[in-house]
């Protein structure tokens, strides 16, 4: 099977993706960029061709192999950290004790289905809330153990071997005649890091174009982008045919980004997918318009201090976020629908509504579009060009 | 007389338990991070043990000053505002400070100060997090280095990393790409430490700060900050001398303390006031 | 005397609330719907007598405040310049300043210029006229400018379709000093006693001006300046400051009673200074549009958009400082706005010659977070107050 | 960092306006006075017929730009208590006087007098207002009205006329103990026309293509002569007039403009500019215009003193209202109708692919109003638009990833639309 290979890397997260000929999506890989670069993209690359190959089965096959393959992946790595966070700790028996403690509760991670989380934000919640009970049962200091994980977290993310599909397919008993291989006929580039990619320069596209064509290419007739992304936030005007016309782009102050959303979660210790029900259940936002990402943690801390509620506090920091977007949205010109709503942060539902409510009341009838492969826009852009690259010469 | 500051910051409270016989003495300091706790229990939680650490209990105290986000206080009499606690701290620290460098979590303030402590003026750094301590805090957390260590760290370092970005969160990127590239966390933090002092040297320099300068706030535990801040203005024809004292994370719940002395002394004449409560 | 108006402080308040939250200007659209006629008047100074004078409300555009979420606005402006104008474009996209027959923009700076440009832009068939006041202070000067006055008279009547007599004009020249006398009791009562005229408050009533037709407001000033007088308040334990640069984008309600909560009585302020702008009265005597050439030549106030050839202006803020017995000046302007905040180190020379202590703020109009100006204000009423009994 | 490369009217002009530098710097010691006075609104020709040495502070402010020394000028004026969001090239110039780099002994001699021409720009009120605060000189004023209804009227050229004749000449004639001498300003009003003529060819050679010139970058060494001491002298007709036959050369050669890293290859874009330079990063943003093939074929910041190619001539035969008209038509002074419909006449007469917006932070006079200028155009001559953000001399405003991101998907922006 011929397939279009594109890879967004991003400052928070490397995306990348396999299309056929006919652009529909096969495979998808998702990792932090805190690897670097060339990791990020082999990582990413390496799970989109697996997840592209296991794509192509029927089901059962089809979904037993992509269960199995998540899970011994988790398995494998779940694995590795144990042993390098116990390596870290070596010099100190209490703090081996915490640590072992620790990845047992971690252990659930590895049949856990959030493929949505990357593989450090999964740990690093889940480590959150059993870190400083284990760390007090073994009279070790919650900041000592946490310090030993995330030093083994950067050492794993550094780690570029993956997981070989064919194994997978051995071990669930996938007869080779029905395996279909995939080869990549072309690949693009984009993203934040585009330049330090191991691709040729012709094979590098800007970001904008690339959200541009993906947004067109998800929704025809798209005619406004908005994406947020870890840490900065695109506006795209696209005319009747799809083409860039006009765009602005906010990339020197990352407030209200993704990665404020980051912040905000850590402070509240939940997951970033338990965001958006926390600020859904909310009545009466408050009203938030510093939105500097550094200091979210202590405006949360202040404003539950006076007395103000969780919910009230997260669904005002939602709206800054959107109210701050809208502003990058007018300077370019303001919104024509249909409207897509692309980068990770459009999987955060609550910032979805709130768009949607500011859009209804300071332009007319909006139509918003967001897909849950919304953080793969970029990624799906990029070997859209790959493939018309091809099919034009 | 028996006076207690407490100096309710952003990251955490510190509290100064005061004795006033011939010159005040330091009775007990209690200084307790918030770490996701409600910050006015933990307020409450720290004034009680400070107290009992001092051995003294409530009723003992002639003047509770607060300072920083004083509305969590369980209980007060009256309130000074950050500088100038931090002023008056610092020289108690530091007698012959004619400078503070008040670096916290959140901010950082450059005052000027005559000989009695009295604010002249300042330069503080714009609501962007870039200098703060917050930001080297998620540096170290990153780097999965403990607070307590990077200071020394850092001095150890023979070589730093520059960070190019203005914005925090933008920088955290630039070091995140540090440690993918394989460059050593203390020369990562070196690099940090040498773009905070050359913002906090600028604020100094904007505030018209004459020497000795004090650093306070907890910021002033980090050697490698300080260090790289003296490299900075200690030397060529600025020649600022940097003093950064042991207790500097305690200097504005002190300097609280000293003030609420003054206010207690004078209120003594008439009838005392009645104890502020501040909340339920 | 007997007024006629609200009688209690509360309700004198209450109006000026009311007319504060109207971020909407829904008061223009009641106007007009009464089959009145409105000429918005961007800040700082503009002649409004002769929009009185042709019966029309002078409608003073200060701004969207706290309550407005601006998004349009931003659309048309790069982000490094005040937030005057962006409210004031997106109340015109909302279709909040659809009452105005008519928009006059002075030449206070390059921003409100350029705002002519942009309002003609966006609505071509809404007619704005630019105000180019004179910079000199001669024969020249006033000549220039008396032309510009005929012209805006002319435009004015075209728009309202009023015939002005010189009459008309003197009964609006003389509404307004009136106003302006009234402020001027108002300072002086609020320098005398600082607790019985609270800063925060009388801004409240002053910016009701910008909605309510003159007479209206004047009467409302009138009933306010009796209650001062007669409304028994607890005196303070404050320091006495003085507020300048706040002559046009003007701070949210919530950083005055920011100030005044940290401990600082503003004594004397420029808020909403095109209001009242002169510190005498008009003459009422020649043929007014002279006069009011005149005033604006001879009398005006040292304010940061007027050229101060003579180079006054920093003894003259020194002299201000020392007339209404304030201990120390409080800076305080607009983000990004080059006519106040160029003029601080000139000012700050002259008030550091003068021992006058000082601390410089900047606002804007929409800023709901005042921690910082709490911190920065606090400070200053501490070392004033704290060493004023050291001293 | 390769040596910066010049073709020889960017040579020559270094020369010219270097030696006059030198003549101003000695004027004290030889007797003779200098004039402080703005680029909008430049009246040299009048200062030439006194025979005093013009000084240009916007000038002063982009050299010490370019020279990298505008940072810590501007820093020695924030400490004065300037705001750091106040116009940077104000700064620059009152920091740079603060640190004493000005005066006696140094390259930018102090002013004896300080022609205010307020055309265009509220900040020069204030920038003189502290001038004036530090020199103590006496000050001419010179109100030009704003063109706000898109056209000049009687009344506003008879206010500039009366200023001229009541306040700038016999400003001129105590500062100089001579007298106006009308034919000498006459003479000088002839030859900036002959200049004006020459140097509007040069301005027009880049319709052609590939356009023998930039009109941005290059225009800017280009412009020298014209816009400051040197329009109303006849080594500035001398100037224009080679300048205009080695333009010609290059065009029938069919060669692009020499830029400081080496002569333009393909000019693959052709692009219209608003808004001044960032003169901290000028070598920078040039080469990442010229690196993608893209040539500025006109700009408007090369009009900010005194619009040609609309047609306007110096007229010896009314001299002061020749002035006036001048001052007043000065591109900062034009309405935001005025410069749209001159930013839509270049789109089209110079055939530009696409319209760039350099908005600097400091600039409220040509800032304001911008992004509504870019939609404008984008919607009236339907071409692509971009808007860059960085500033005129404080380097902390200018990054070079965030220009260079925006830049290259505006162009490859506009090949994707030539292959649709
Ligand atoms: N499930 C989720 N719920 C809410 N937010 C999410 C989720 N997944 C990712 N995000 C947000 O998306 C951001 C990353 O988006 P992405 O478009 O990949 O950024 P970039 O392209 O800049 O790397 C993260 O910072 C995170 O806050
Ligand atoms: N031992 C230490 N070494 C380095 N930095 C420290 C140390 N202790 C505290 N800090 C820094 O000091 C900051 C908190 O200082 P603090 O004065 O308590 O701030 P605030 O008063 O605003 O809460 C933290 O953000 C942290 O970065
Ligand atoms: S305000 Fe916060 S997010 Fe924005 S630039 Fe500053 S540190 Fe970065
Ligand atoms: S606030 Fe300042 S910059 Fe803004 S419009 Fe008013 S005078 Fe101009
Ligand atoms: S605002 Fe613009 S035109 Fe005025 S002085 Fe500054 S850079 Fe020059």
């Amino acid at each position: 099977m011929r397939a279009f290979l594109g890879v967004d890397l991003g400052s928070t997260t490397t995306k990348a993706v396999l299309l056929d000929e006919k652009g529909g999506i096969l495979g998808r890989g998702l990792t932090n960029t805190r690897a670097n670069f060339e990791t990020a993209c082999a990582v990413a690359r390496a799970e989109a061709l697996a997840d592209a190959r296991f794509g192509l089965l029927a089901e059962p096959a089809r979904s037993g192999a992509r269960r199995a393959y998540h899970r011994a992946e988790r398995g494998r790595r779940l694995e590795h950290l144990r042993a390098r966070t116990l390596l870290l700790a070596d010099d100190d028996a209490r703090l081996q004790v915490a640590a072992s403690r620790l990845f047992e509760a971690l252990a659930k991670l590895a049949s856990a289905e959030d493929g949505a989380v990357s593989f450090r934000d999964a740990v690093a919640e889940a480590a959150a809330t059993a870190a400083e009970a284990v760390a007090t049962a073994a009279g070790v200091p919650y900041e000592r153990l946490m310090s030993a994980l995330e030093r083994a977290l950067v050492a794993d993310e550094a780690d570029p071997t993956a997981l070989d599909p064919d194994a997978v397919l051995d071990e669930i008993g996938v007869p080779a005649g029905e395996r279909v291989p995939v080869d990549v006929a072309a690949q693009s580039g984009t993203g934040y890091g585009r330049h330090r990619l191991p691709f040729a320069p012709g094979e590098i596209r800007s970001e904008i174009l690339c959200h541009g064509l993906g947004a067109s290419h998800a929704f025809p007739g798209t005619r406004t982008v908005l994406d947020i992304g870890g840490q900065d936030t695109k506006a795209i005007q696209l005319d009747e045919r799809g083409l860039v016309t006009s765009f602005q782009m906010n990339d020197r102050c990352a407030a209200g980004c993704g990665r404020y959303l980051g912040y905000v979660a850590e402070e509240l210790g939940v997951g970033l997918p338990d965001l958006a029900p926390l600020a859904l259940s909310a009545h009466c936002p408050s009203r938030i318009n510093s939105t500097c990402t550094v200091f979210a943690g202590a405006e949360i801390r202040e404003r539950l201090a006076l007395g103000e509620r969780r919910e009230d506090v997260v669904a005002g920091l939602h709206r800054a976020i959107v109210l701050r977007a809208l502003g990058l949205l007018a300077r370019a010109g303001g919104v024509h629908s249909p409207l897509t709503f692309s980068g990770g942060v459009a999987r955060n539902e609550a910032v979805v509504r709130s768009l949607r409510d500011e859009l209804s009341r300071h332009y007319r009838d909006v139509a918003v579009n967001v897909s849950t492969d919304s953080i793969f826009n970029g990624a799906v852009g990029a070997a859209l060009f790959a493939l018309r690259e091809t099919a034009a010469c | 007389m028996l006076t207690v500051g407490i100096d309710v910051g952003s990251a955490a409270v510190k509290v100064a338990v005061l004795r006033h016989a011939v010159a005040p003495e330091t009775a007990a300091l209690e200084v307790e991070r918030y770490r996701r706790r409600p910050a006015a229990s933990v307020v409450t939680h720290a004034l009680d043990a400070a107290l009992a650490r001092a051995g003294a209990r409530t009723e003992d105290v002639a003047y509770i000053a607060t300072t920083g986000e004083g509305d969590l206080a369980p209980r007060r009499h009256g309130h000074f505002y950050g500088m100038t606690s931090h002023a008056r701290g610092a020289l108690l620290l530091e007698p012959r400070a004619r400078g503070v460098l008040d670096c916290g979590a959140l901010h950082a303030r450059a005052i000027r100060i005559d000989a009695r402590g009295r604010v002249l003026g300042y330069r503080m750094t714009s609501q962007c997090a870039s200098g703060s301590g917050q930001f080297v805090e998620n540096i170290a957390r990153y780097l999965g280095v403990a607070l307590e260590d990077v200071g020394r760290l850092s001095l150890g370092s023979d070589s730093a990393e520059p960070v190019s970005s203005i914005c925090a969160v933008l920088a955290e990127t630039d070091v995140i790409n540090m440690v993918a590239r394989g460059v050593p966390a203390p020369a990562i933090l070196r690099g940090i430490h040498r773009s905070i002092a050359g913002r906090l040297s600028k604020l100094l320099r904007l505030a018209g700060v004459e020497s000795p300068i004090v650093v306070t706030g907890g910021m002033a535990a980090d050697e490698g900050l300080i260090g790289a801040l003296r490299d900075q203005v200690a030397t060529g024809k600025l020649g600022l001398e940097i003093v950064a004292p042991e207790r500097a994370v305690f200097a504005g719940a002190l300097g609280a303390a000293l003030w609420g002395a003054h206010r207690a002394a004078r209120v003594q004449g008439d009838s005392r006031k009645e104890m502020l409560h501040v909340h339920g | 005397m007997q007024c006629r108006y609200a009688v209690t402080l509360d309700e004198i308040v209450a109006r000026a609330e009311a007319l504060y939250a109207d971020t909407e200007l829904r008061t223009l659209a009641r106007w007009k719907e009464g089959g009145g006629r409105v000429v918005g008047v961007a800040p700082a100074y503009v002649p409004s007598e002769i929009v009185d004078a042709a019966g029309a409300l002078p409608a003073h555009l200060v701004g969207g405040g706290p309550g407005l979420d601006v998004v349009q606005g931003d659309a048309f402006f790069q982000s490094a310049i005040c937030h005057l104008p962006r409210s004031l474009v997106d109340l015109g996209v909302r279709g909040a300043l659809d009452a105005l027959d008519l928009l006059v923009v002075p030449s206070t700076c390059d921003v409100l210029r350029n705002l002519t440009g942009v309002w003609r832009l966006l609505w071509p068939d809404r007619p704005v006229f630019f105000l180019d006041l004179p910079q000199r202070t001669d024969a020249e000067g006033v000549a220039f400018y008396r032309e510009q006055l005929a012209r805006l008279l002319a435009e004015v009547a075209r728009v309202t379709g009023a015939t002005v007599s010189t009459d008309d004009l003197r009964r609006a020249i003389g509404v307004a000093n009136q106003r302006r006398m009234l402020l001027g009791e108002l300072g002086e009562l609020r320098i005398a006693e600082p607790a019985h005229v609270p800063a925060s408050e009388l801004h409240l009533v002053v910016r009701a001006g910008a909605l309510l037709p003159p007479r209206e407001h004047v009467e409302m000033l009138e009933s306010y300046l009796h209650v001062c007088r007669t409304t028994p308040r607890p005196r303070l334990d404050v320091a006495r400051v003085l507020l300048r640069g706040a002559f046009c984008e003007q701070p949210p309600i919530g950083f005055l009673r920011t100030l005044e909560r940290a401990g600082c009585a503003v004594v004397d302020d420029d808020l909403l200074l095109g209001l009242r702008w002169f510190g005498r009265p008009v003459d009422m005597v020649d043929e007014p549009l002279d006069a009011l050439a005149v005033a604006y030549v001879c009398q005006s106030p040292p304010a940061s958009c007027r050229y101060d050839r003579a180079g006054d202006r920093p003894a003259a803020l020194v002299d201000a400082a020392r007339a209404s017995r304030a201990q120390g000046v409080l800076l305080a302007a607009p983000s990004f706005c080059d006519m106040a905040l160029l003029d601080r180190p000139a000012l700050l020379q002259a008030l550091e010659s003068a021992g006058i202590p000082s601390v410089q703020l900047q606002y804007a109009e929409n800023s709901a977070d005042f921690g910082a100006v709490r911190e920065q204000a606090g400070t200053f009423a501490d070392a004033l107050r704290l060493w004023q009994d050291l001293a | 960092m390769t040596p910066v490369q010049k073709d020889e009217g960017m040579v020559r002009q270094k020369a010219m306006l270097q030696a006059h530098a030198e003549r101003a710097a000695r004027a004290r010691d030889e007797g003779r006075k200098v004039v402080y006075t703005f680029v909008p609104g430049n009246l040299v020709e009048l200062l030439l017929s006194f025979d005093v040495e013009p000084v240009y502070p916007e000038i002063t402010a982009l050299q010490s730009g370019m020279r990298r020394a505008s940072d810590r000028y501007i820093r020695e004026a924030e400490r004065a208590g300037h705001a750091e969001d106040v116009c940077s090239y104000v700064k620059c110039d009152v920091g740079m006087a603060l640190a004493g780099d000005v005066g006696p002994g140094k390259t930018v001699p102090a002013p004896d007098l300080l022609l205010l021409s307020g055309t265009g720009c509220a900040t020069f009120y204030k920038w003189f207002e502290s001038l004036a605060g530090i020199w103590r000189a006496p000050v001419a004023l010179l109100q030009v009205p704003y063109q706000a209804d898109g056209a000049v009227t009687d009344e506003m050229r008879r206010y500039v006329v009366a200023q001229i004749r009541d306040d700038v000449i016999p400003a001129l004639e105590r500062l100089t103990g001579r007298r106006f001498d009308i034919d000498r300003l006459r003479e000088h009003l002839r030859l900036s026309a002959r200049a004006e003529d020459a140097y509007s060819a040069v301005v027009e050679s880049a319709r052609r293509r590939p356009s023998p010139i930039d009109a941005y970058f290059g225009m800017v060494f280009y412009v020298g002569p014209i816009f400051t001491a040197l329009r109303g002298t006849l080594e500035a007709v001398e100037y224009y007039e080679r300048l205009r036959a080695e333009v010609e050369t290059r065009a029938r050669a069919g060669l692009g403009p020499v830029t400081p890293d080496g002569p333009m290859g393909e000019q693959r874009f052709r692009l219209v500019v608003e808004g001044p330079p960032c003169w901290t990063a000028f070598r920078d943003l040039w080469k990442l215009f010229s690196d993608a093939g893209a040539v500025v074929v006109a700009s408007t910041y090369s009009k900010v003193g005194g619009l040609y190619d609309t047609g306007f001539r110096h007229d010896p035969d009314r001299p002061l209202e020749s002035l006036a008209d001048y001052c007043l038509g000065c591109y900062t002074n034009l309405s935001l109708p005025q410069r749209l419909a001159l930013v839509e006449r270049y789109v089209r007469d110079y055939e530009a692919d696409g319209f760039v917006v350099h908005s600097v932070k400091s600039c409220k006079a040509f800032g304001v109003g911008q992004p509504l200028l870019l939609r404008e155009v984008e919607r009236r001559a339907g071409v692509p638009g971009c808007f860059l953000e960085s500033d005129l001399v404080d380097s902390r405003y200018f990054s070079h990833a965030n220009v260079r991101n925006r830049l290259e998907s505006f162009l490859q922006a506009i090949d994707m639309r030539r292959k649709a």
